[in-house]
């Protein structure tokens, strides 16, 4: 049986070996004990708020409790780039016209930007391969927005998520070698390299900071600003279900998509709610739900079939158990799955 | 004997037929009827005007041949701005500097500039008879033998936008990376569209108004940057002769190189001498070409002579045909600079 | 009895003693016949779908049936500057920091841009000061909104709303006065009468093109930046009810804000429902709804208390016959007032 | 008698006690023992190093008064941003134009560029004894002569900032629209963390990339751009007078005027000639201050003297206790320039 929680004290040698399977890439969740360590420490203070709101980092982790194994983890970080700056490409346009020439044409440009300081991030999302199975990855990437909709207080206007940029089969990246490189004489993968040691500051300042019109790159590069690498369909997929969306913000190396949401716009504020517990025996027919508790520093979370109903679900010893909590206690709850993509 | 002489009203129809003869893109020629009496009509007012600044003149000159053909013409505007604002693109230097990475390095961009706008420009050189290519130094340099007599007509700083790069098919790959981007056409089609000009409300429509970054150039645009047209290494070696360097300006439209000069550097300011004529037979012994002009502001004539000057004199002594070449009497100022 | 629908041909004498009414500061209603049948001649292709969606310009107007006259008016245009450029400043942040002096400040900026190109806008809304009662306001603003919702199709997908800027009690605008007048030597209400006649592009030429500052003006010029003139705000919170907020554009002369959305997201969008009429006789308890036809050339929306529920809806004759309708015809509808303001 | 020489070790304490005495914010000087002694380490190395390029040497000079105590400072860097990027802000004029409108107009900008890196650079003039006026002159040329002598130690260009405006409390006009907005603390807390340089790191952190237009300044920043500090008038007259120009550069910092020159346009170099010292009691009818200089690279001096020098001649007579001073020996080299 599975269940997300607040990560404890006690997690960091689970922690440890699931970032060991990390393999590179992923910044934030490198095997190293002492900034693992660090990380469980601000974490627990975060769900603990023994820190201010803006310090936290809610770190998430997804536990298998009949093997009493950690099988993946997620974040929420509350703020970014109030200590490093956090630095972006916007897309915006420019239109040059001339009547005498009836000429009008309407430009990508893209400026350097620091304007989601201070947005909340999802971040640090990782499912050992044991577990990438039915709803796991549903339930470890979408119980942060069920989180959010519980302490909707605790978080600024928006939240954000970095996407991985496009590359090539050969991992090479046409966005970095239009114009990254140019200004930063090294490859890639080295430039990557720093960013993961926190140096993405000191790169950006490399970088042009005049307004660049898109159509100085290559086509290639043009053609990959705001696509996501190949594996990270998905979970651009996931997060776009729950009302997060591209609006024209990209990393600034790879031209990977920031998705973002106005917090009070997501699927999670907007449609979970309230429910007391009912003690359940035998099946019932029910659709995906995630249910989560209502406590901060108990936060748990499963993904099951239940069927909430003028504010009350029945769920049986099993999933009361793996939640801590006993019927007539109150839940938070939303369908797994958006009713319909509206629109889209 | 080649003459240089402000254009006149009855050169229209030789001046057509020329211009159809040129070489598209790289002249900034008057290409039309319409347009060439434009020019000629104005060229006529600024000789006449007496202006107490340099403003919107623009001087055209025709440099005869011995049988009175046209054998080519060059022009100067007193600004290059006119009544508009003349374009450029500066070539700056950015820094770029990361001390935690240790890191600093610099970047070359082009903004987008009005610097050059209350200049004199040089413009509209074209030797039409390949055979005057003696002539082409007189012709290029009279202009600013002219703006020696008449200082108070001109800017005291000078630049000439020489041709940039273009291949055969009049391509240009400058404009290729950037112009193109911004008005959708080729090379030669703006150019006509623009009648050449440097000064005109549509470029601030439609250019960028941000530097743009060198190294996102493609290689063959950043080759071409202040590289000068095959055809105008003859105009480009005169007034690199006379004083002109190319720094950090260029075309906005082919990235070719814009030499400028404060007057003091020209040949025509610094090293000419004013002289009274005489007719004679000159002792032509160790005889030099001098480049002669009128010391008048109307009527203005130019010329090549072969003679020999006595430095401390206040005179010189042409031959008589020289003389009635230049319309001048016995005893009339010349400006005299050697070739 | 009030109906609001979709204008047609013999509106012009109807609408051009609206305009009459309306006073300077509404640049697209003035009371000009020629350009007023012109506008007319637009909107009609418009609701006949003959002309491109993106060159549509919806009006409508508000009828008093009894008094055979028109009450107000209000439209959407499907798509702004793509004849001449539209222009705002977008408020972006950059931050400046250097850990050797321990400095990190985070600066607002504003950029010349134009980022909403191609946007749909709400516009031209003005109700004559003889019905300014009771829920005809909402009516006039709020129907475009259904019309929204029943043909998104027909929209990009976002929609915008420009708002009036601060003003002082003179009428003159500190924002202007520290920025604007600088750049073009001429006062505020001359470079606004330049705007009526639709040379805002012109002016925008003359703006510094180079993202500035907000520090470098005056405080009182910083203060207004996305405050909204104090005849505005009700307008303002009507659209923030359905889901337009502000994203920091503002207008280029008084710094008035410009209110967005995605069309996805409108409360319109996200909460109508359609329904079948039934008949009603005598009073029933309900709440005050938007009830619309389904039709777009015959687009006729009211104002009225009802009860929907299950997909029907109760409507009087005089209520069918204002719409146009019969029972058993489908309407679309909403309640009037937003249940809640969300986490507002 | 006043002399001009390199700095040496034994002059750190006083140098030490006159640093207090000066204003702050106005100075470039370093004002502690350490700073103070590294300023003269890296000065004696520079003196000691025989360079290719210019490159990162920094020269620091004194001058001694009558009784041999110091009577003023001042210092000359091979180039300006040494390892780094020199910072200052350039003046541009961008243009507007509206076309429909019929209106076009120019605005002032200041643009953070490095354009001076690699200029040498003129600073740390400081006259610690107002009694020592006279001298002044000498003081800030006497760096232009070790050019002069040394070309190969420096660029062909040279700046000097001078300091802006200041209030009596060291408050600037300009730093508090500008510089404040960035770094958030006052001028003169800025200029001691900076040590008053202007070719460091945190400048490119913290100033803003995007030009500044003027019109957005307040009135009273306006007014202090480009305009010198009264205490800075002295060094803005003797450099002008030298050759210097005040052009389109100004310091970011204060708003301060920067002085720009070509060496060909220094009197320095055009001005002065190398002639042979010998020693006699010179005819002193018709004698004028004339600033004589050793035309060796080490242990170089430089002083004024009362002399009358033949044209065509290529000696100099000087009084033998001048010669000492100079410690030449008699035949040996100097240059000469008319104070």
């Amino acid at each position: 049986m599975l269940v997300v929680r607040a990560i404890r004290e006690g997690d960091l040698e689970g922690l440890l070996e699931l970032a060991t399977q990390v393999g590179p890439g992923m910044t934030t969740l490198k095997p190293d004990r002492a900034a693992l360590g660090r990380r469980i420490e601000i974490a627990c203070a975060s769900f603990a708020e023994t820190i201010a709101p803006a310090q936290r980092d809610y770190v998430f982790v997804m536990e298998d409790t009949a093997r009493n194994r950690l099988a993946g983890v997620s974040a929420i970080k509350s703020a970014v780039g109030l200590d490093e700056p956090f630095y972006n490409y916007r897309l915006g346009t420019l239109v040059h016209s001339s009547n005498e020439l009836k000429i009008f044409s309407r430009m990508d440009t893209l400026y350097l930007s620091n304007d989601l300081t201070g947005c909340a991030e999802l971040c640090s999302l990782f499912l050992h391969p044991d577990y990438r199975t039915g709803s796991n990855g549903k339930l470890l990437s979408k119980c942060r927005f069920l989180f959010i909709a519980q302490f909707p207080h605790l978080f600024p206007e928006k939240l954000i998520a970095e996407m991985r940029g496009f590359q090539r089969s050969d991992g090479t990246s046409p966005f970095w070698d239009s114009l990254g490189r140019h200004f930063f004489k090294m490859d890639f993968s080295r430039a990557d390299d720093l960013t993961s040691l926190g140096q993405k500051s000191f790169i950006a300042e490399l970088m042009p900071r005049h307004p660049l019109y898109v159509a100085y790159l290559p086509q290639e590069a043009q053609d990959v600003i705001g696509r996501v690498h190949v594996d990270t369909a998905p979970a651009r997929h996931l997060l776009e279900q729950e009302g997060m969306h591209y609006e024209g913000y990209v990393d600034i190396f790879d031209a990977g998509p920031v998705l973002q949401a106005r917090v009070i716009e997501l699927r999670a504020v907007r449609e979970s709610e309230m429910a007391t517990v009912d003690d359940l025996s035998g099946d019932v027919a029910g659709v995906p739900c995630l249910v989560a508790t209502n406590s901060m520093q108990q936060f748990r979370i499963i993904a099951t079939d239940a069927f909430p109903e003028q504010g009350r679900i029945g769920l049986d010893d099993s999933h009361q158990a793996l939640l801590g909590i006993h019927a007539g206690d109150p839940v938070r709850t939303m369908a797994l799955n958006p009713k319909k993509i509206l629109h889209a | 004997m080649y003459v240089v002489r402000p254009v006149e009203a009855r050169d229209v129809p030789l001046l057509e037929a020329l211009a159809t003869a040129s070489t598209p893109g790289v002249h900034t020629l008057p290409r039309t009827r319409k347009t060439i009496e434009r020019a000629v009509e104005r060229s006529l007012a600024s000789f006449s005007a007496a202006p107490e600044m340099p403003s919107e003149e623009a001087y055209f000159f025709v440099m005869e041949g011995p049988d009175e053909t046209i054998a080519g013409t060059a022009a100067i505007s007193a600004t290059a701005g006119a009544t508009g604002t003349f374009f450029a693109f500066r070539h700056d230097v950015l820094s770029q500097v990361s001390r935690d990475l240790n890191i600093s390095h610099h970047v070359d961009a082009l903004s987008l500039c009005s610097d050059l706008t209350s200049y004199s420009q040089l413009s509209g050189f074209h030797l039409c008879d390949r055979r005057a290519v003696g002539g082409a130094a007189l012709l290029s340099r009279a202009r600013l033998l002219f703006a020696a007599v008449a200082p108070q007509r001109f800017s005291d700083k000078f630049f000439a936008s020489m041709s940039g790069m273009t291949d055969t098919n009049g391509r240009s790959p400058f404009w290729e990376a950037l112009g193109r981007k911004f008005f959708g056409m080729d090379f030669l089609e703006a150019e006509r569209m623009i009648e050449g000009a440097r000064n005109r409300t549509l470029i601030v429509e439609l250019m960028p108004h941000y530097p743009v970054y060198v190294p996102l150039l493609p290689n063959e645009a950043q080759a071409a940057l202040g590289q000068v047209h095959a055809e105008a290494e003859l105009p480009f070696r005169i007034l690199s002769a006379e004083g002109f360097e190319p720094d950090k300006y260029v075309d906005i439209f082919d990235g070719g190189p814009v030499l400028r000069a404060h007057r003091n550097a020209l040949r025509s300011f610094s090293a000419s001498t004013l002289r009274r004529a005489y007719a004679g037979d000159a002792d032509n012994a160790g005889a030099e070409t001098w480049m002669i002009a009128t010391a008048r502001e109307e009527n203005f004539r130019a010329l090549l002579v072969q003679c020999r000057i006595v430095e401390l004199s206040g005179e010189i002594i042409l031959p008589q045909a020289v003389l009635r070449k230049l319309e001048l009497s016995e005893g009339e100022f010349v400006l005299c600079v050697k070739s």
